[in-house]
């Protein structure tokens, strides 16, 4: 058991090398650097900028050293903690993506939650009165939601939500709690306006899951063990809930280390339609400005993120299921 | 012990005969019969063939050049075609005028059906080259050649902002997405055989870092990535190579699912017992790999590549979507959603947004066909 | 995952997915039942509120005001002659179609005046019968009262600013012009400070309670007197905007206006701002201003000329925080020289003339540290704040050492961020309104500036606004959305003018108005021909020759482009339209190269050597290549110039046989390629004719210009890797810069200036498309007073800044 | 049966001698080896030339293994495979490269245990049956075909049936099919790996009958694995015991059964169904699980499950030694009266 434990996470620290490895070769892709985007913005604004000037500013920003010394100077940072400086913000990365980090991990945190407590029940109801009105329902829905493309789905719920519900547009906080402190009401504030990304970044894993809870319910009812006590007069429910149901429930947990790279995928492209304050429309910004240690953090820390997360499932896993091999893992 | 094994053998001829049929199906007939049984998957495959068929004569059922654009159009929502004229079969559309309302600066368009403008198969259009080779003006469908007036039009799905025809360049976008979908997939089915044949055949150390490297892809969450690698494309470059380079880029992250299945097979084919026989025949190794291993798999690999597919659409559509894809003046289906990706479309002009019907059709279509597939890629299962 | 799914459900789902695809179309298809002879009188009805909107027309009150008086003396000759039957409905009808005649056909105002003549005499004289004759007064009331229901059947009040008819070039410093007639502006008040101030009650509990200094210690002597565009307005309320990230600090770097100087409304005339007053030289090399007396940071301390100083010795001399010394603040090859002459007094001293140096101050270019500040520049710093954080004052090592416990590499971006405003709320502003939440948050906020130095004329220290407060919407769908909700108080940044239906379809619901904010004389999608692109030798001889130039500018639809991409509220006239010759009155440069003429365009083309066509049907170059203009367009911009640049490609290919290829380019890209003479053909903006010496880049190859000579430009700036302008012209151009930034004669500022655009109308380069569109389509709450009835646009004075936004308010 | 007597005089066929094979146990992510699976340790014996020899033992005691090694499905690790090629050489079959083995492969070919998976589910009965030839370069297509309607005929199936698939047949004809493959290229010797296991005991007897029915014919030697003694005891001219990778007894069926001489064999028949009430010898019950070959018991690796075990079987292996005219592995083989079986009781099976 420990040596499982040691193993995987020395595949997460093996991961998260790759990671980085990953993150800076994909900021070094685009031809042209920070400078060049930034003498262009400044020629916009009627600075002009000459290649000698540019030169100094390359030396200035250390764009000028080969990139194999930029990764180890950027590593070296990271060993303490500064993920590097923010050229557009002007300010260190960490206190730009500080919060939206978290919230981007909040939210794909209760988008798991939500698969959860939505698929979950209606996986067992739609196995226990298959083909019922209601698995017919469910069914449909889950099978719409998982062919609308994201992007798609979030404008329309954003753009209807407000039209019929007078709901805030867009954002995760209303005026009022944008930059309150952490009290009951602002959680009470983002919960509901994590509803729609939720139900979007949801619909897909929501549908799936279902499917995978009602097919291992449904083969798990029809094992002998059911029968018997059913013969016994074990009630109906007491009876689903107390053996098949647990056994139906381990892909629920497995299924969470597959799909949260999924989630956070999915959150960058949702948060960039709903303007959310996620890291997902820095990133796309950063890219576009080649804004290379920004754009470089956010994937190096999401990557991460996502690494632990993984990890960590992996973990419940094992303490929810005993019977998963160590060896073969 | 004492009867004859042979002729005991022999004996249940009836049974044959009737089993006469399945006794000598082909493996690829097996897997066809039992796939039929899945009629929504036949049902979709049915629709993947109609998609995949308007990719070859895209310009044939068009029925504008999909780039000619008139201003004063601009906008009109679709028109119905209709087939009979009273009860006389007489396809028309009926004429349509407008013009921007200076009030709400909405663009206003009235339907004429006094002034029908007659439909004709096979009507006489813009010139174009049949499957690149044959030219020809022939149209599916068309304005007839004889009433034809200048003013004259049909936008059976209605026009975008610059007055361009909806329906033409949906089937253009559709040839795009379509086959940047393919190429990927072809592309991930190269990768991920080759580092899954290799993984699952020499297993070990190279099966060991091959397999942690899937693991690590598949933790990284892809769409940080695409947008990563897409930023970095030189954006001079021309539509077919950046055509090219998202296909690549898809790629490289899609192939993990293909690379574990081939591998998995791999493993297990390794060790039947029919390809030691093969082997203890005296079958060479290449004879092994291609007329024992492959063909017995290949029916997965192809219900895996049907459900890497809308993947890949999903991807082309979400990175051309946040721009770091295809750029217009390329029609795809990324590119028309982010036409309409705005709030006067929802509000105004929602037509713009048909080029969702067929991407979420698509998807839900490949889904099925790929699990018909799979259930079906195993005859010998029971 | 699908795996046991039953498929008879399956194919209920297709089915109902299909339903969906139909009903959709279906929907979608025939409108229910209006015929077109009903649409056509539907808007034929409508067509009176075009009006106001015409690009070139007149605007509604001056219609208004026109057809009554012509309604009035037309019945007034006619009226002995009135036969009897004629009834109101009768004039009315005949007003209502002369004035929708006059606008669909663009008339002038005199044309609408002869054509309303005529409706109401035909009215009057026509009808014979009836009960009885009609008095002038109750016509004038009919007309009245139909010119009246114009407005009102806009539903929104859509303004428009009037091209003159005598166009005003930038103003030296010497040149006053008179305000634009109609237009109800702020101005400033000179000599006339109020006796007693007033504050607003937010800081008059402060002032109680002994927080704060009373109003008359907080204000200068002199303070900055601003008469509001209607009235004296009341204190109270936030202003409700909303930004799209850090990278927007332009937001609010607009409306709040800290330069030593800056321009009137109308962006012609500099006036006063932080300085009271300046003098130029005769030969215009020592410029001295002088500050207000008692002026004081957001912080309460002393602004005096040592926060000048300091940003001059200790900003733009170092080579940290200015590695490169801004284009402006050198002249004739050397760096400006800047003086203390007192507290209140500096002078400035350039090495050669430099008469456009007055203007710049007051434009953008220099602007104050809040808009300038984040890259050392600003012209002053708030120097009891930022010397803690400068090795001058607490040597090096401590400086970097508190840049690196803050999270920078370095003293310089450190020290450069804490003088940002914007992201760091300590540093003191001299703004209307002062950062109170930095802009790197989701909640970017304001506060009034307790010290800010401008009063209205009855002496109520501004700004009027209590608060201003922009959320964050980093997704433009969003804010516009959020704009259509009726969030935001005043905003034109951002707002997408294809949303206008949807803008004006929820105005009554929402409780906002429209204001178009325009930009005189700008180009929107100015297609600009390389003259050193050397790409390929034979076509770049057809990118230098103007006969070339002039027939592909024939070949261009602009109503087109006009229609699709600014909903037809562009004019498609040239840059010189309404820009008289002076040897030749009346004389429009250049307006005949920019009318759709395929013919003789076709002819021009076949006469250059162009006269061979491949297969395709495109026009080949005398060697037999065909000839292939490539026009990449920048994506994300303010406008779609690659869907711009794709429909010029149609119609160059349909009109002229030409070929196109369109490519979309990132902004960075495109300036990278474009720096690197890569680009034979640019699309993009120009700022207003008005600036063309202040913003001379669009137009003129100098200065580091990107578009109608790359490599010209360079040879004149004096780089390296140049070359010497081909064409005659772009010398003569850059001959008139150099001579318009250096005189201190406004006589011969403005000639050069008028004679640089004149060139480029005359030698169509850059080609133009579409002019005038409003740059902002502003959303205003019904209930916020004194915005400006129109706002002219710029650039280079920051608009909203010009329209004074501490004298807007918000009435209950 | 045969009743031949002086096998062991006659030239072998096939020699193993001193065959050792382990598994690696490989961990982590470097595939470091920490153990080793020692699957066939240090086994020896002979097959004449037309004899029938078995090999048997429990599962997973490495019969399997063995012959796999013997036909190079997998490397020995060390020993030798002697084997007497027609032209009367001895070639080491574990030291020649997988080219070099692949012509003599003809001379050895395989029955295989599941009928189901030693056919390939995709190839028709011609193309399988054929295979063989085909890649050993033997004959033109008509000439196969013939061989193969032969073949068919032979294993008592009608040669109309080529063109099907494997899952058109039952078990026993699919492995009368594998039968007619191995002996598609006229093989000197077939391994037969417990073949009949998997087949119903009435179809296991007619398998049986045919295999011996065509060693007759054709002269054939077979090395037979099995567990299922009965099946040993019918068809076998000599049997070889094996423990977990080693020998431990060798004799001739009768033999062997009615006397076992080494705990385990007398074990192993005591399992079998009915044995003779008046053999009134010790029968051994085998109790325990058998020893795990990764990390085998000291000495005799029987001695954890034997009831006769003396403190030197912990500490010293026996070697296999000759008594009684038989090989046999035990200390105290000498001391004890072991239970066998009357031919009776094992032929009842």
């Amino acid at each position: 058991m420990l040596g499982y434990l040691i193993r995987r996470l020395f595949y997460a620290v093996l991961a998260v090398w790759a990671v980085s490895i990953i993150s800076f070769f994909i900021i070094n892709l685009p031809p042209g650097d920070y400078v060049t985007s930034y003498i262009a913005q400044l020629a916009i604004q009627g600075n002009i900028i000459g290649a000698e000037e540019a030169e100094s500013l390359r030396e200035y920003y250390g764009l000028d050293q080969p990139s194999y010394v930029q990764y180890l100077k950027w590593m070296n940072q990271i060993r303490q903690g500064n993920l590097g400086f923010s050229f557009e913000f002007g300010l260190p990365v960490n206190d730009v993506i500080g919060e939206r980090l978290v919230l981007t991990m909040i939210l794909a945190a209760a988008t798991i939650v939500f698969i959860w407590i939505v698929a979950i029940p209606i996986g067992i109801l739609s196995a226990v009165r298959q083909y019922s009105i209601w698995d017919h329902t469910f069914t449909f829905f889950g099978f719409v939601g998982l062919a609308v493309p994201d992007f798609m789905l979030a404008l329309i719920m954003m753009y209807f939500s407000f039209v019929l519900f007078d709901f805030s547009v867009g954002g995760l906080f209303s005026p009022e709690y944008v930059t309150a402190s952490w009290s009951l009401g602002r959680g009470f504030d983002l919960a509901q306006h994590m509803i729609i990304p939720i139900i979007i970044l949801g619909t897909a894993g929501t549908a799936s899951l279902i499917r995978i809870t009602r097919a291992n319910l449904l083969d798990e009812l029809r094992k002998p063990y059911v029968a018997t006590a059913r013969a016994k007069g074990l009630s109906e429910w007491r009876l689903i809930l107390k053996y098949p149901v647990r056994m139906a429930l381990n892909p629920a947990i497995s299924m969470t280390a597959y799909i949260l790279p999924f989630l956070v995928s999915g959150s960058i492209v949702v948060s960039v339609v709903l303007g959310l304050p996620t890291v997902g429309p820095i990133l796309l910004k950063a890219l576009v400005a080649q804004d290379m240690f920004l754009a470089g953090g956010i994937i190096l820390l999401i990557g991460w993120m996502t690494v632990v997360g993984t990890f960590l499932s992996d973990l419940l896993l094992v303490w929810a299921d005993p019977r998963v091999k160590f060896e073969g893992r | 012990m004492e009867s004859n094994p042979v002729e005991q053998e022999l004996a249940p001829e009836i049974e044959d005969i009737v089993e006469e049929r399945i006794s000598v199906a082909s493996q690829r007939q097996l897997i066809w019969w039992r796939f039929r049984k899945h009629r929504v998957a036949v049902v979709a495959t049915a629709l993947i063939v109609i998609f995949y068929t308007i990719v070859i004569f895209a310009d044939f059922l068009a029925t504008n050049v999909p780039a000619d654009s008139e201003a004063f159009r601009g906008l009109m929502p679709p028109q119905q075609v209709h087939i009979f004229d009273g009860w006389k079969p007489s396809p028309h559309v009926c004429a349509v005028t407008g013009a921007r309302n200076p009030i709400t600066y909405q663009k206003d368009y009235v339907t004429d059906c006094t002034e029908k403008i007659q439909v004709r198969l096979f009507a006489r259009g813009y010139d174009y080259k049949l499957f690149g080779v044959i030219p020809t003006d022939r149209h599916l469908i068309g304005l007839s050649d004889d009433t034809l007036r200048p003013e004259d039009y049909i936008y059976i799905l209605g026009t975008d902002k610059q007055g361009r025809d909806m329906y033409s360049r949906l089937l253009f976008g559709t040839r795009i997405s379509l086959t940047i979908g393919l190429f990927g997939v072809a592309l991930s089915l190269v990768l991920g055989i080759v580092l899954g044949a290799v993984s699952g055949f020499y297993g070990g150390l190279i099966d060991n870092l091959i397999q942690r490297l899937v693991e690590i892809v598949r933790s990284i969450p892809s769409i940080p990535l695409y947008m990563g690698m897409a930023a970095a494309f030189p954006h001079d470059w021309s539509i077919l190579k950046i055509y090219f380079a998202i296909t690549i880029i898809i790629s490289l992250f899609a192939w993990t699912d293909l690379g574990r299945v081939v591998r998995g097979r791999f493993l297990t084919m390794r060790d039947e017992d029919f390809v030691t026989a093969a082997m203890l025949s005296g079958a060479s190794q290449r004879r092994i790999i291609f007329r024992h291993m492959l063909p017995s798999f290949y029916s997965h690999i192809i219900a895996a590549a049907t459900l890497a597919l809308p993947l890949m659409i999903i991807a082309e559509t979400t990175l051309s979507f946040l721009g770091l894809g295809l750029r217009p003046p390329a029609i795809s289906w990324g590119t028309l959603l982010q036409d309409a990706q705005n709030v006067q479309t929802i509000a105004l002009t929602p037509w713009l947004m048909i080029p969702a019907i067929p991407v979420i059709l698509v998807i839900l279509a490949l889904n099925f066909m790929g699990d018909g597939l799979r259930d079906a890629a195993d005859p010998y299962s029971n | 995952m699908f795996r046991t799914v039953p498929t008879s459900r399956l194919l209920i789902i297709f089915s109902l997915v299909f339903a969906m695809m139909l009903v959709a179309v279906a929907c979608s298809s025939d409108n229910d039942g209006l015929t077109k002879a009903e649409l056509e009188a539907a808007l034929a009805a409508q067509k009176p509120a075009v009006m106001p909107a015409a690009p070139a027309g007149p605007s509604a009150a001056e219609i208004a005001a026109l057809v009554s008086g012509a309604v009035a003396a037309a019945v007034e000759d006619a009226v002995g002659a009135v036969p009897e039957g004629v009834s109101s409905a009768d004039i009315a009808a005949a007003v209502e179609a002369a004035v929708a005649q006059g606008a669909s056909e663009g008339l002038t105002a005199a044309d609408v005046e002869a054509l309303v003549s005529k409706a109401v005499e035909d009215a009057v004289s026509g009808v014979s019968g009836g009960p009885t004759p009609l008095s002038a007064a109750q016509i004038a009331a009919i007309v009245d009262a139909g010119i009246a229901a114009i407005p009102a059947a806009a539903v929104v009040e859509i303004e428009v600013i009037v091209e003159p008819d005598a166009p005003v070039l930038v103003g030296s410093p010497h040149i006053t012009t008179d305000p634009q007639g109609g237009n109800i502006w702020p101005s400033i008040v000179l000599n006339n400070v109020p006796s007693s101030f007033q504050e607003a009650p937010m800081l008059a509990a402060l002032v109680a309670s002994g927080d704060l200094p009373p109003v008359e210690e907080r204000l200068p002597t002199n303070p900055l007197v601003i008469s509001p565009a209607d009235g004296i307005g009341k204190y109270g309320g936030t202003w409700f905007r909303a930004f799209t990230g850090p990278a927007d600090g332009q937001n609010m770097e607009r409306p709040l206006k800290d330069h030593l100087l800056y321009f009137d409304t109308g962006m012609t005339d500099v006036q006063p701002n932080i300085a009271e007053s300046w003098t130029v030289n005769d030969d215009a090399t020592v410029f001295t201003f002088t500050l207000r007396t008692g002026l004081k940071w957001s912080d309460g301390n002393d602004f005096t000329t040592d926060d000048i100083m300091f940003w001059y010795n200790q900003m733009l001399l170092n080579d940290e925080i200015n590695p490169t010394t801004p284009a402006w603040a050198v002249h004739g090859g050397e760096t400006l020289l800047y003086e203390k002459i007192s507290d209140v007094t500096f002078q400035v001293t350039a090495a050669k003339s430099y008469g456009l140096f007055i203007p710049l101050i007051a434009s953008v270019i220099v602007a104050g540290p809040h808009t300038r500040g984040d890259s050392g520049g600003g012209g002053y710093a708030p120097s009891h704040y930022l010397e803690q954080f400068h090795p001058d004052f607490v040597g090096l090592e401590t400086a970097n050492a508190n840049a690196v416990a803050a999270g920078f590499d370095n003293w310089s971006n450190y020290f450069l961020n804490r003088n940002h405003a914007n992201a760091n709320p300590d540093s003191p502003m001299m703004t209307a309104w002062r950062v109170t939440q930095s802009i790197s948050t989701s909640e970017w906020a304001f506060e009034r500036n307790p010290y800010y130095w401008a009063v209205d004329t009855d002496g109520n220290q501004l700004p009027y606004m209590d608060k201003v407060v922009l959320t964050l919407a980093e997704n433009l769908e969003v804010l516009n959305l959020r704009a259509i909700a009726g969030d935001f108080t005043v905003m034109g940044r951002h707002i997408d003018i294809a949303k206008l239906p949807v803008f004006l379809e929820n105005a009554t619901a929402a409780d906002y108005r429209v204001q178009f904010w325009k930009q005189p004389q700008s180009g929107i999608a100015n297609i600009s021909f390389n003259e050193s692109w050397d790409g390929n030798a034979e076509l770049a001889t057809f990118l230098q020759n103007v006969e070339f130039r002039r027939a592909l500018s024939m070949g261009l639809e602009r109503d087109q482009i006009n229609e699709v991409f600014f909903l037809g509220l562009g004019s498609t006239a040239g840059l010189c339209k309404g820009f008289p010759d002076p040897d030749n009155p009346g004389k429009y440069y250049g307006e005949d190269n920019v009318q759709f003429n395929p013919g003789p365009a076709n002819t021009a083309l076949d006469a250059l050597g162009l006269d061979k066509k491949d297969s395709s049907g495109f026009r080949l170059l005398p060697s037999g290549e065909r000839l292939v203009l490539n026009m990449p367009g920048v994506v994300a911009a303010f406008e779609d110039y690659v869907g711009i640049n794709e429909m010029i490609g149609e119609q160059w290919k349909k009109n002229l046989g030409i070929s196109v290829e369109v490519q979309g380019l990132e902004r960075s890209l495109h300036s990278e390629r474009a720096a690197a003479n890569e680009l034979m053909i640019q699309n993009w903006e120009s700022s207003g004719r008005d600036s063309v010496l202040i913003t001379p880049t669009h137009l003129l190859p100098v200065a580091g210009a990107l578009f109608t000579d790359v490599l010209g430009a360079r040879w004149f700036d004096g780089r390296d890797n140049a070359r010497e302008p081909v064409s005659e012209f772009i010398k003569e151009q850059q001959v008139l810069y150099a001579e318009g930034i250096s005189t201190s004669d406004p006589a011969v500022y403005l000639a050069n200036a008028q004679r640089v655009v004149e060139i480029n109308c005359e030698m169509v380069n850059p080609i133009t498309t579409v002019m005038n569109k409003p740059t902002y389509v502003a959303i205003i709450k019904n209930n916020v007073r004194n915005i400006p009835n129109s706002l002219p646009f710029s650039f280079h004075a920051q608009t909203s800044g010009n329209g004074f936004p501490e004298t807007w308010w918000i009435e209950d | 049966m045969t009743e031949e007597t002086n096998v062991e005089i006659k030239k072998p066929i096939l020699e193993v001698k001193n065959l050792k094979k382990s598994f690696p146990i490989k961990r982590g992510f470097l595939q470091r080896t920490v153990g080793h699976v020692r699957a066939v340790d240090d086994v020896s014996f002979s097959i004449a030339d037309g004899e029938t020899l078995s090999l048997v033992g429990e599962s997973g005691c490495g019969k399997t293994t063995t012959v796999r090694a013997i036909m190079r499905a997998i490397n020995p690790d060390e020993g030798q495979v002697l084997f007497r090629t027609d032209d009367d050489e001895t070639v080491d079959l574990a030291e020649l490269s997988l080219s070099q083995i692949r012509p003599l492969r003809r001379n050895i070919q395989m029955i295989f245990q599941d009928p189901f998976s030693s056919l390939n589910p995709r190839m028709t009965i011609f193309q399988l049956i054929s295979e063989p030839l085909l890649v050993n370069g033997i004959g033109n297509k008509q000439e196969r075909e013939d061989r193969v309607t032969e073949l068919l005929r032979q294993v008592g199936l009608r040669p109309e049936y080529m063109q099907r698939f494997p899952h058109a047949f039952s078990g026993g004809q699919r492995q009368r099919i594998g039968i007619a493959r191995a002996l598609a290229i006229n093989p000197r010797l077939i391994v037969a790996d417990e073949p009949v296991s998997g087949l119903d005991v009435s179809v296991q007897a007619q398998v049986i009958n045919l295999m011996m029915d065509l060693q007759d014919e054709f002269g054939l030697t077979y090395l037979f694995v099995s567990h299922d003694l009965s099946v040993v005891n019918q068809i076998s001219d000599r049997v070889v015991v094996m423990y977990v990778g080693r020998v431990v007894e060798v004799g001739k069926p009768q033999e062997l059964f009615r006397n076992p001489k080494h705990p385990y064999t007398s074990a192993l028949i005591s399992a079998l169904p009915i044995t003779d009430p008046k053999n009134r010898g010790v029968r051994p019950v085998l109790e325990g699980e058998i020893a795990n070959p990764a990390n085998p018991p000291s000495g005799c690796y029987f001695h954890p499950r034997c009831p006769f075990a003396v403190d030197q079987c912990k500490v010293e292996a026996p070697p296999l030694q000759e008594v009684s005219g038989r090989l046999v592995a035990c200390h105290r083989t000498e001391e004890l009266e072991l239970a066998g079986v009357t031919k009776h009781g094992v032929a009842a099976g």
